[in-house]
């Protein structure tokens, strides 16, 4: 059952190093400006990351990577104008780099979540991203097997919850919020507002609260990092 | 075959490409030149523009106050909400996109071989970062991939090749390439031909990109 | 783009003999009736007919089945207190039976319109509903692979389309619909009412229309058959 | 070891199911036996129960003007919504099952094994039509699967085995069997234990059941 706080450090305190963190975000929309940056104050080391990305700009992710903390991250497009701090920390070797398809990030996570134990995908067939990787081809078509994704912990922003962990999101900031509340041990999502029971319409709710561990109200979240 | 005296400019290149899309279509449009297509696409097509990051219905870039972080494309430019539009997650998001119910997508690329193969993520330079983003997906995804780009490089080594010498996005998956000096269509049987030049002759083109051309 | 029709009948009439055809509905709920009746009336034959029942009283599906039209169901729970003619039919080799797990059939749908080529699933392993499957043990777990389903058709019953195919549905009754939707090429659904562009919140919607083919209109549906 | 003079009665057993819930649970009622459990959950548990044709928050069985025919359980008997429900496809049903999302699940049986298999879904009859429902994926899905049953057949067979003899619907799946003479836990390690006895005594129950039994 959801736990609630209104401190993003309380939130985030049992995060364990060697962790794999799954963060939402699909650039400014849905990025948990909040819960990342109690992450970093929070100190946990030889982490896994898995986000679209690889940090931009100076902080957030980037700010997490820079710091040394991050030792792998699992992410479909990390070079960016701005990436710099996740270029340096790559091209020194201090952090690992498993780039897969968006669609099939997607799709591993949900599978880590759905407890299915792999899928055949068209996506990468042919490319350098299957090399090493079981194929098959299926009615004609060759497919990539690909194995899911699942994590110790989730950093997801939402709009609103309800006092049972209920949540709706906010147009394209929905993106990989819903796949990863359900693909972690211990999902911890910032909304803007909670709602009593009964707040939220039984059909609209997008992740039910069965998946949320731990909410942080943070009514008016920082302008998050712009791409 | 249609036929311009000269290569088309960008506009009229995207121009082309919206007016070949049915109506009511579900589209795709990738980052960088495709987005242009959008300018041209009518009220009468009726289109639905679908955005990777999770929407259907995406409308035209947000200017002013209808700029709202959480309403943004797969270029992570904002943009605006059309009537009707729906939002997803991202996971669904694929899925649509995975499961060949988009009509069309426009990519752009860096090659494309003459059996419908496309290079369009990565120079295969060896110090570059790897990045993919959603390339693999949409090149496989929609029931036609289509391409929009110049058919020769900066040095004027055509574009469309034989074998791929970048590493592929997708194989087998482009079936027509619109160039300012030509549109090619591929066919999974038949290969490469020619639908329509604009400038040079296709014997002209032909020599250029150094392979036998046919009209379609 | 979604056509829209006041007759069922119209609706189904390109169905052709030997189709693959999803049913949406779970029990009373969700059942597509007046697009079951009209199939009927239709007159296609040697039909695969996906459901999660195979019938039961004498009327829809198991009207259907009585009729000779079905050459096949695939489905989770065929045997009910009166899926008599279902019963018949099968003893009497009339009509075979894929038996599928519940979720198995619904996630094999769901890759039919995911694009998905098959995928590992630990429900069934050890049984003998994984007898002659591919099993694979991953993470420890035994696992069997299990084949996407797509068809030419789905019946789908939802409350609400706007002129665009967007759906909405009610309570229980969504239960199949939006992957047997998905997962169809032409996808035919009955709704209680049609309403006009923008009248769907774009945050509610659960099926989106690019799923949607024909919607048909019929204002005060069928009490559906009760089990 | 808590323990009774006489074997349960099934409303006694349905009651000490519910109070081994811990509170906050997401729990999965099967078909028969199972449900009674709903009856004796006090709110102070916060339990929350899942119903796989799509719901979370399912409330108790509906009366009078409260039926209706989009509302109903797995068991296709209509039922009431409780505040904080939520709805969803059955795919996503049976993912949130299958994902180990649940905290319990209980579900009747015919057998279970000394090992935690269950059979439950067919007797395996020469002539019977098979019907497995979500059996399989409720059996496999929960974070523990607890079993309720008779421990005895009609004809006095004891219903819990070294080996199935019925066609299994999991295997080692099984965590607990609340009977009316005893509450069994299955360890993956070390097997078969004896939680408490209600009238027979371990001794008895195990020269009954022909299984060397020993308490936990």
């Amino acid at each position: 059952m959801a736990r609630f706080t209104d401190s993003a450090a309380q939130a985030v305190a049992d995060v364990k190093d060697g962790a794999t963190v799954l963060i939402g975000g699909f650039g400014a929309a849905g990025q948990p400006v909040e819960l990342i940056e109690a992450l970093l104050e929070q100190g946990s080391t030889g982490l896994t990351v898995v986000n679209n990305n690889a940090g931009n700009g100076e902080v957030g992710l980037a700010a997490l990577i820079g710091a040394g903390r991050v030792a792998k991250m699992i992410c479909s497009f990390p070079r960016q104008s701005d990436s710099q701090i996740f270029d340096a920390a790559y091209r020194a070797g201090k952090v690992q780099l498993e780039l897969v398809p968006q669609g099939t990030l997607a799709e591993r996570i949900r599978a880590g979540g759905a407890g299915i134990g792999g899928f055949f995908t068209p996506t990468g067939y042919g490319t350098p991203l299957a090399e090493g990787k079981e194929t098959r081809v299926i009615d004609g078509r060759g497919q990539v097997f690909e194995s899911p994704i699942r994590a110790d912990v989730a950093l997801v922003k939402a709009l609103t919850a309800d006092r049972l962990g209920n949540l709706v999101y906010r147009k394209t900031a929905r993106n990989f919020g819903p796949v990863m509340a359900a693909a972690a041990e211990h999902a911890i999502v910032q909304v803007s507002n909670v709602v009593d029971v009964g707040g939220l319409d039984p059909e609209v709710i997008v992740t039910p609260g069965i998946y949320v561990d731990t909410v942080v109200e943070i009514p008016h979240p920082s302008a998050p990092v712009s791409a | 075959m249609n036929s311009t005296d000269t290569p088309l400019a960008k506009a009229d290149l995207a121009a082309l490409v919206a007016g070949d899309i049915e109506t009511g279509s579900f589209v795709n449009l990738g980052i960088g030149q495709p987005t242009l297509v959008a300018d041209h696409l009518t009220p009468e097509q009726h289109v639905t523009l679908h955005t990777e990051n999770g929407m259907l219905g995406m409308g035209r870039a947000a200017v002013g106050d209808e700029i709202d972080p959480d309403l943004i494309n797969a270029g992570k430019i904002p943009v605006v909400e059309n009537p009707g539009a729906a939002y997803f997650h991202h996971a669904d998001s694929f899925a649509m996109m995975r499961g060949g119910h988009l009509d069309v997508c426009v990519l752009g690329a860096f090659q494309v071989s003459v059996r419908g193969d496309l290079a369009n993520w990565s120079t295969g330079a060896p110090d570059a970062i790897p990045a993919v983003g959603g390339a693999m997906d949409l090149a496989i995804g929609a029931r036609q991939t289509w391409v929009m780009m110049t058919l020769f490089g900066k040095d004027g080594t055509p574009k469309i090749v034989t074998d791929l010498t970048y590493p592929a996005t997708g194989v087998t998956c482009v079936s027509r390439v619109y160039t300012p000096e030509a549109v090619f269509l591929v066919d999974p049987e038949t290969g490469l031909s020619v639908r329509e030049t604009h400038g040079p002759s296709i014997d002209e083109l032909s020599e250029r990109m150094g392979l036998e051309l046919r009209p379609t």
